[in-house]
This record gives C-alpha cells, structure tokens and sequence, in this order.
C-alpha cells in the first residue's frame, strides 16, 4: 500500500514538472528577448519605435508601424481566406469524406502540414505571384499574395484540430437534430459545429499563430518595402520578415532594434491570446 | 434552375461521390488553372511599370551597388544616404531575385557575378557585358571585394587555411568559381598537418569557400574544414566571439567590429549584374538610367531615356 | 432481388434541396472548400514532383557533400537525428504536462489559466523568434555553439506547446465513464492514466505529434541560428549540421542548385509521408 | 383510424437480418409500447418509421411504410416526415445552448422566425412537457445544467415543439430515476390525447402502466400484437407468456 502511495506521488511531481517545464520555457524567453530588446526601445524611444512610420537603419531611423500593419493585414487576410475553407474542409472530413477517399485525403492533408515553407515560398512565388500580376495588375508581390499562401499555409492546422473536435462530437446531437426534421446541413452547422467551438477555437488561434509566424515563406512574395501598406496589391513587410531579412547584416544598435521587434512580436501574439481567451470564456458561458 | 443544380450536381452525391467524374472534374479545374499560370504575357509592353528589385539595407551587395551607381541622396548631418525608391521589392534571396525577374517581364534587379543564370538576361553597363573578363581588365565597373575576418588569436591550422586561399592555387579555385581573384604569386606550403577549422558567415561567399575546402583537402588532407553559411554579420560576430575561427564577409566591418579586434582581408572580386527578362528589349543601360531607375525617378520603361 | 426501398436518389435529395436553399447552399460550400484544399494539395505536390522527380539522382544520397555534388544524404541523417531529438525531449513533457492539467490540476486553477496562456503564447510565438532565443540561449549562454543538440533544443520547445494541447483535447475527449469505472474497481490513479485514459487518446495525440514532426521538419528559419548550416554528418550532438530544410533553403538561397533543391522537397515529401504512414501504422498497432 | 401500415417489412444491415417481414397496423391517438429482449429489432423498427435507419451504412430496407396512406420511403421529403414524425431518444441530450434555443430549433428549422410565435411554441411545449413551471425564469440558462429527467423532458419539449403527429420514444426512462420515470409517464399519458405515441421499453410495468396496445419482438420478428391487457393476461403465443413471466433466456 505503501509503495502505491509513493508511486503516485512521484508521478504527480513528474507531471508537475513537466507543466513547470512549460512555464519556464516562456520565462526563459520572456527573459532574453527582454533583456536583448528593450535597452534598443530605450534609445530608440518606445513612440519613435512603434509610431514611426519610417524604417531606415542605415540613417539609424527605427519606426515598425509599417511592418506591424503589414503583420496584421497579412494574417487578418490569410485568416479570412484560410479559416472558412479549414472548417469547411474539416466538416467535409468529418461529415461529409466517404471512407474510400478519407485515408487519403487524411493522408495530404498530414502531408501539407509537413511541407517546408521555403517550398510553400518558391510555389507562391512561380505560381501566385505571376497568376496575381496577370490578373489583378501590380507587380504580383503583394498583400493579396501573401494573404492567399498564408491561407493555404494555415490550412492543414486549422482542419486537423477542427477535423478531431468535430469528431468528438457524440453522434447522438446529429441524430437529434435531424429527428427534429433538420437537414443534414443544419444539423451539422446549428448544432454539431457550435457544439465543437472551443476545438475549433483553438484550431484557429493555432492557425494565426501560424500566419503571423511565417516567416520564409511571406519573405519569398510579399514585397517586403519598408514603408506604409499601401494597398491590396502593393508589397508589404511583416514583423518576421523585417527580422530575418536584416539579421544577417544587422550590427549593434541595428541588431538591437530586430530583436526589439521580436519583443513587439512576442507582445503582439501575447495580445491576441488574451483577446481569444477571453472570447472563449465568453464562448463557454 | 433545377436542371442547372442536377447538371452541377451530377458528379457529387452526399454520402459518396461518383469518382470517376470528381477526378475529370478535378482535372478539367487544373488544366484551367495551369492554362492561366503558362498563358503569361508574351509581349513586352513598353507602357508598364517598372518592376525594381533590390537586395534588404544593409546587404553587402547593395551597399556596393548603391555606391557603385550613385542610387544616393545627401542628407545634413548623415552623409550619403540609400536612396533606393521606396516601392523597390525587397528579397535577401538571390534566387527570389533571379525568379521575380524571370517571371516579371517588367522586373530590374541585380545579383552577383557568380549567381548568374541564364533564366535571365544580364544587361550591359555603359555598354560593358558583365564578364569575368571585364571585371578582371576594369572595364566593368560594378564590383565589389569578398573579405575573411580573423582576430589576432589565430589557430595555426586556420593560418594554414588562409595562406592557402590567398596564395595561387587558392586564387585559381576562385577564378574557376565564377570570380576575379584578388591577389596572385603566393606559393602555398602546408605548415600543420593536422587540426579543424571552422568557417562561417556571409552567403555569398561561402559557394566560393566551399570549392576552396574542397581544393585544399588534396593539399592538406589533414585538416577538416567546416563551412557555416550565414551572414555576413554572423560571420563577424561569430568570430569575434571565437565560434568561427574565419568570417567571411560581403561587407566592409563597421567601426565597432574593427574595434573589437576584427580583421580583414580581400579574397576575391565579385561583380554585380544588372539583370532583366529575357523578353525585355532593354538590355543596355547607362550608369544614369539605372540610377534613375533605382532611385523611383524613372517609373515607366517607356519613359527611360534613350 | 428487389431493390431496397431507403436508398435516397439524387434526383430525391435534390428535391429536398430545392425547398431548402440554404442548406444546399452550405452543402455547395463545404463541397467547394473541400474542393479548393483538394486542388491547393494536388497543384503543389505535382508542381513539387513535376520539378523535382527529374531531377533526382543517386548522387544526391552519397556519404559527402561538396560544391560539385549537393549531397542531402547528410543533412537527411540530420534531420533524422534532430526531430529524434527534439521528439524525446517535447513528446513526454508535452504529453505529461498535458495530463498534469486535465488529469491532476483542478478546475479554475490558476496554474490552470497560466499554462493555457503560456501554451498559447509559446505556440503563437514566431520561429524567428524561437531561433534567436536559441542563439542567445543555448549557443551563447550555454556555449554549446552551432549544434545539433542547441537546433533540437530550440525546436523542442517550439513543438512542445502543440503536442501539449492536442494531447490536452485528446484526454478531454475520453469520457469521464471510463475512469470512474476504472476508480471504481480500486484503479490507482497512475495505473487508471496508464491504462485507462491514455489508450483511447492515442491517435489524437499522435496526430498532435505529426504535426510536430511536420513543423520540425519544415521549420528553417530557427535553426539556421541554432544548429548551423554545415553539411556534414555531425560527428557529435556538438558539432553542427543543417536538416533537409535548411539545405534546400541554402540550396535555393544562391539561385546556383535550385533544381537540387527540389529534388530535396521531393525526397522531404517522401520522408513526411513515411513518417506520417509509420506514426498511423503504430496508432493502430497501439489502440487495437 | 390507422397511423402507420407496414407491409413485409425487413431490414439488413449487411449480411444480418434485422426485421423479418413485418406486417403491422399502428392506431392514431393510442399509445403502443414494443417490448421484447435486447437486440430483437424493437429500435430498428422504430427507427423505420422516420427513417433514421437511411443513416446507418450498410442498411437496407425493404418493403411497405405508409403514414396516413402515403407512402413514406418513395420520393417522400425526409425532413418533413421527421418533422411529422418526431423522436425521443433513449439518452437525454440537449443542444447545447438555453432551453429556449434547444425549443426554438426546431420550429427554427422548419422556417418559423417570429419571436412571438416562437414564445407561443417555446411555452406551449414546455407546458405539454409539464416542465414549464420549473423552468420559466431559467429559459437562458444551458440546458445541460439540469437534472436527468428535466434534461428528458426538454427533449420531449423539443420534439413536440415542431408539432408532430406521432411520437417515437426509444426508452425514453431507462436512463431516469423512478420519480422522473414517473414524470415521463405522466406526460406520455397526458400527450396521447393529442398524439399516436410509439414506445420502446424494457420495462414490462411501464407497458402494461401506458399502452393501449402491445407488440412483443424476438429475434427480428413479431410474435403477438394486440390490445396490451389481452396480451398481458393471456397471451396467446408461448413465448410471450414465458417473456413476461421472466421465464425466458
């Protein structure tokens, strides 16, 4: 009896710890990118480095407002396109996919999922950019492309989690529904979807996550000028792109300022977790 | 309205669908689709914008493409300033430079000598091909030097390395790159036989760094080279910071860098080409044009100035 | 034999349709979506094979690389190695975590509400900023240098809050009858975890860790900071070495090797879709 | 007056035969219970009568099914026979959102958008469900945060509120305490003035208790249908009387 008891006390500390191990992570970095960020935002003024719509570090000029618009209308557009075909998508596998074609499909999708970006990036710029340039006008290295790839990226998360909320769902609210003399549809639209809302939730926090994340992919075909978005088929530059794209050549206080605008990234994704936490709380009551 | 919605609905039933028609279905989508990439312009409008392409701020190849064809302001209190327009698109990606302009038949960009293929045309300058041979005899005026960064704690292996880039065997690999070799009449003799030396930094030289470990392994075979690529600034700091034993670089060190105790050293010449699509009949420009172009002044291709 | 009489006719189900057009609308909807990622997949794996597939060789497996041969046989072991790696450290601590929160930490918690937070936060975060974490962390701090070991780090901590959360929605979805059936016959907790919750959870937590493997696989950005872009088969978890990935990213980045570098999603698609195939094979294997 | 007419009814799910030609005649207005051992058929043939059974892959179904004449399997609108012919399952399972909503959604369905008149239905079957008095201040509250039974008469409610003509109950108390059981009970007996009510039930109490007419099933097959007094105090088939007697299998 005694052994017993000590084995589950054990086990509840390695469990503890494997949550703390968590915490810490993001500590840890909280801590670093800190420390590595701010003395840059100090210098460089916190208003001068969000407000200023300029960015030229070889005039040791640091405003972001262009790359955190670009950042937000380049996620809010591959949210607009990725999320509605996700759950759509991930109805149809769960609703909707006969078994033949479910492996399959299943198959791809996983299979999306694991496709480096850099060969996202290369298909978008070959294929989307050149099919955006001859049909809407522009250079093709836009918004709109970006928007369009990302949505794409996104796609794979966003229907594995919503695909395995929805099957979570027990059968029984679908039958239900369409003993009450409810199309299949409404069935599944009125009553199984809002019933799996919090996977899908989740689903979709993962999947801006994503968007606002990419990094190699948007660097490929957005454009990447440093100055105010000027239009759906104008060039952008987001956060992420900024970072990577001058990090290579980056030095001292230039350095400093990238990595302070990981910092407003980190803020940025932090903002939008509680934003969703707390529709999700009221989602929930 | 119900024919339509039968016709439409033909290949796809709820609980199943008819495979065969899905999959013609699906097929008759792509063909649509792969009709509407290929079918790209073919003709050369001259009345379209001009697509410029540029490498990020601070890039070691437009700094010296910024310098080399004066795409600069001066501005009171900061000197000489990149002017490049702001609507330039920007890429750190020779390859995304090289497919912008073989897709964009409107696109101006630039890479270097080395990276050049011939999905692009490269334009002449001041009516001076790009070539290796032009850039070694000066007539090509746009080019730039790679450097290694060393610091003064040296490894003896790392010596032995660098003696062996600098000297002729070295600066023939070079030459065979894609290069114009800086310096020449080093002979090279293995002073350590054993040891490991690492390398890093900037992207573009590490094509020419790896044909050079490659050469040096029949020279010395004892001593393992490993090649980092990175950046420029990476390379720097990394050797500074004793993780690389040599940097390279596509940039000159800042004060800082220099003040840390960072060295450095020529290598080889890089040129820089102006590239176009290939169906662009403007394939010869003046120093001037390209500076009109790069600094947003000329905006049209018909507008440019013959 | 006479045909059954509940089979639904196309010809019946439009009908219904007919008298409920918004149903059919969202029906031509989901089709249509389903259609457009069917197409997406189809348009990028064939444009993907279409480049690469002529261009593979079996020089592009031998044992060294050089400038003359891009072998990707090295980095393949890498990559390999390094979401072994990252796997080994992310996969308990995710899973254990996630059972720590559904199982042990009572409702309303505030470690509860602090690591829903964190998790989301970790997963929100950019792999950019994971890399340069990484470089200050684990390189710097650490003096681990560019190796295999600080890239695998990095990456752990990046897939960790995704396998915590599918893991986390996989044990949710257990229903709570099986474990009061399992307390009620004098189960231990630990034993009811191992036995009874954890089974079930499986396949959901290991789509969890395809995802996982997928984002290791594909992610470039970070451990271009961490674990280096050397080559070579490392000769130990310290020294450096690039995955598949970073090599095609560094075969794309000059614009000298892109045909090679397709060739490389080509053989990366494979290994996704190996791997994909391996980890439902074990699903079954294990839930049966 | 005659509900339902079945005519050589039988159902395969793949190769196993479910019902055996079934002929059977159900009243309007009465209740008539199924009873019969597990796995016998009884919800199989339940759920032949709004066609519940269509969902099941693999299923066939062949035969007759009139509801009033009409035959309900060719080219019959399948949502309109579930709204004619509503269902009470044998789990308690409300939407989840508020009562209301979990009334509303079917009159919603069936294209009823007016608030009042879906403040009449809402009261209305909620009253016929005899609930309304326990729950007329809480109609937001999430209908999954009642107790069982009141969980079972929302879905009654919820079914009565697309105005049905005939009720399916698939044991509708085998998951209730005998208080809620007795409830439901109640509520059954109240509706038969107004509806044909169907019920499955293992529980031979409950259908001497409410039917008016009983039909035994085994193995696929109906072996005695007849008034339920009849068939409880002499049943004509041997296997009835040792079924209800408790001395079968």
């Amino acid at each position: 009896m005694k052994s017993k008891s000590i084995k589950e006390k054990v086990m509840h500390i390695v469990f503890l710890a494997a949550a703390m191990v968590c915490i810490m992570a993001v500590v840890l970095i909280c801590v670093f990118l800190l420390a590595n960020g701010v003395p840059a935002m100090g210098k460089i003024g916190v208003f001068n480095f969000l407000l200023g719509k300029t960015w030229r570090p070889g005039q040791d000029i640091y405003g972001i407002l262009p790359m955190i618009l670009g950042s937000i209308y380049v996620t809010a557009g591959a949210i607009i396109i990725g999320v509605p075909i996700g759950i759509m998508t991930a109805v149809f596998m769960a609703r909707y996919c006969p078994k033949k074609i479910y492996a399959p499909l299943k198959g791809a999708i996983d299979l999306l999922a694991g496709i480096p970006s850099v060969v996202y990036g290369f298909f978008g710029l070959v294929i989307i950019v050149p099919f955006v340039r001859d049909t809407f006008g522009g250079s093709g290295n836009s918004i709109l492309t970006a928007c369009v790839l990302l949505g794409f990226m996104i796609l794979p998360t966003i229907i594995g989690v919503c695909e395995s909320s929805l099957r979570a769902v027990p059968e029984e609210y679908y039958q239900n529904a369409l003993a009450l003399g409810a199309t299949h549809e409404r069935s599944i639209f009125k009553v199984v979807l809002p019933t799996a809302k919090s996977g899908v939730l989740t689903g979709v926090v993962l999947g801006i996550g994503r968007a606002i994340g990419e990094t190699m992919a948007v660097i490929m075909i957005a454009g990447n000028q440093a100055r105010m978005p000027k239009g759906l088929l104008k060039g952008v530059r987001t956060l992420t792109a900024n970072i990577v794209m001058e990090m290579g050549y980056a030095a001292d206080l230039h350095r400093e300022a990238l990595i302070a605008t990981g910092v407003v990234l980190f803020v940025f994704i932090l903002l939008i977790n509680l934003c969703l936490a707390a529709i999700k709380k009221g989602v929930e009551q | 309205m119900t024919n339509e919605f039968i016709k439409i609905k033909g290949s796809i039933r709820q609980r199943g669908f008819n495979l065969k028609k899905a999959a013609a279905l699906s097929l008759i989508c792509l063909m649509f689709f792969l009709s509407a990439c290929k079918g790209g312009v073919s003709e050369f409008e001259e009345t379209r914008e001009i697509t410029v392409i540029s490498r990020e701020d601070g890039s070691g190849t437009r700094g010296a493409f910024t310098e080399l064809f004066g795409v600069y302001t001066n501005m009171e209190g900061h000197g000489k300033v990149d002017a490049t327009t702001e609507e330039a698109i920007i890429t750190n990606n020779t390859a995304v430079m090289l497919y912008c302009v073989s897709t964009n038949p409107y696109a101006i960009g630039y890479i270097s000598l080395g990276s050049m293929s011939d999905v692009v045309k490269s334009a002449n300058v001041d009516g001076v091909a790009a070539s290796l041979e032009n850039v070694k005899n000066g007539t090509y005026k746009a080019s730039r030097p790679f450097y290694i960064v060393t610091t003064q704690s040296l490894s003896a292996p790392a010596k032995d390395f660098i003696s062996f880039i600098l000297s002729d065997g070295g600066q023939e690999v070079v030459e065979s790159a894609g290069y114009v070799p800086a310096l020449a009449g080093r002979e090279y003799t293995p002073s350590v036989d054993s040891g490991k030396v690492v390398v890093g930094g900037s992207s573009s030289v590490t094509p020419v760094m790896e044909k050079l470990k490659e050469a040096y392994g029949a020279y010395n075979p004892g001593i393992d080279v490993e090649v980092q690529q990175s950046d420029s600034t990476t390379g720097v700091s990394s050797t500074l910071q004793g993780i690389c034993d040599i940097g390279m670089s596509s940039r000159a060190l800042t004060e800082n860098e220099k003040h840390s105790g960072a060295l450095a050293e020529t290598i080889a010449l890089d040129g820089i080409v102006i590239i176009v699509n290939s169906i662009n009949p403007n394939d010869d420009f003046t120093s001037e044009q390209i500076k009109g172009i790069f600094l947003g002044e000329t905006a049209y291709w018909d507008s440019l100035e013959k | 034999m006479k045909n059954p009489i509940n089979q639904s006719t196309f010809k019946r189900r439009m009908r219904e349709y007919q008298k409920r057009p918004a149903s059919f609308v969202m029906f031509i909807l989901v089709m249509l979506c389903a259609c457009v990622t069917v197409l997406s997949f189809v348009f990028l794996v064939g444009y993907l094979l279409y480049k690469g597939i002529p261009n593979i060789s079996w020089d592009l497996f031998a044992l060294n690389y050089n400038s003359e041969n891009v072998s990707l046989l090295p980095s393949l072991i890498n990559t390999v190695t390094i979401t072994f790696l990252a796997l080994s450290v992310s996969g308990p601590t995710g899973i254990f975590a996630a059972i720590y929160l559904v199982e042990y930490a009572k409702k309303g918690n505030k470690l509860v509400k602090l690591m829903d937070l964190t998790s989301e936060t970790l997963s929100g975060i950019p792999s950019i900023v994971y890399g340069l974490f990484g470089m200050l962390f684990f390189v710097v701090a650490l003096d681990w240098g560019f190796s295999v070991l600080a890239g695998a780090c990095t990456l752990a901590i990046m897939v960790l809050p995704l396998i915590m959360r599918t893991t986390q929605e996989a044990l949710r979805s257990v229903p709570a009858e099986f474990r009061e059936g399992a307390f009620g016959l004098g189960a231990d907790k630990v034993r009811v975890i191992f036995k009874i919750v954890l089974p079930p959870a499986v396949p959901g937590i290991l789509s969890g860790v395809i995802l996982a493997v997928g984002r290791i696989v594909g992610e470039t950005a970070s451990l271009i900071y961490t674990a280096g872009t050397v080559a070579e088969i490392p000769e130990s978890l310290f020294s450096s070495g690039r995955t598949l990935a970073v090599h095609m990213y560094a075969l794309f980045n000059e614009g000298l090797y892109i045909e090679k570098a397709y060739a490389t999603g080509v053989v990366l698609l494979v290994i996704v879709c190996a791997m994909n195939l391996l980890s439902n094979y074990v699903a079954k294997k294990l839930t049966r | 007056m005659i509900k339902f007419e079945l005519k050589d009814l039988e159902v395969f799910y793949g190769d196993f035969q479910a019902l055996k030609g079934i002929d059977m005649k159900i009243p309007a207005n009465e209740i008539t219970a199924f009873i019969g051992p597990s796995g016998c058929g009884k919800t199989t043939f339940l759920k032949c009568l709004n066609r519940m059974n269509d969902l099941v892959e693999g299923c066939r179904v062949y035969g007759q099914v009139t509801l009033d004449g009409e035959d309900i399997y060719n080219d019959y609108d399948v949502n309109l026979l579930r709204k004619r012919v509503g269902m009470v399952f044998q789990k308690p399972l409300p939407f989840k959102m508020s009562i209301y909503d979990n009334i509303a959604f079917g009159p919603r369905t069936h294209g009823i958008r007016s608030k009042s008149a879906l403040d009449e239905i809402v009261e209305q079957s909620l009253t016929q469900a005899t609930l309304w008095d326990e729950v007329k201040d809480r109609l937001n509250m999430d209908a999954l945060s009642f107790s069982g039974g009141q969980q079972q008469r929302i879905c009654i409610a919820r079914a009565l509120a697309v105005r049905p003509e005939v009720l399916l109950m698939d044991e509708p108390t085998s998951a209730l305490d005998p208080i809620s059981t007795g409830k439901i009970e109640e509520v059954v007996m109240e509706l038969k003035k107004k509806y044909s009510i169907v019920i499955v039930t293992h529980n031979m109490q409950q259908a001497v208790r409410i039917s008016d007419k009983t039909a035994f099933f085994l193995l696929g097959e109906v072996i005695e249908f007849g008034d339920t007094e009849k068939l409880f105090s002499v049943p004509k088939d041997k296997r009835t009387e040792e079924y209800i007697t408790g001395r079968f299998g």
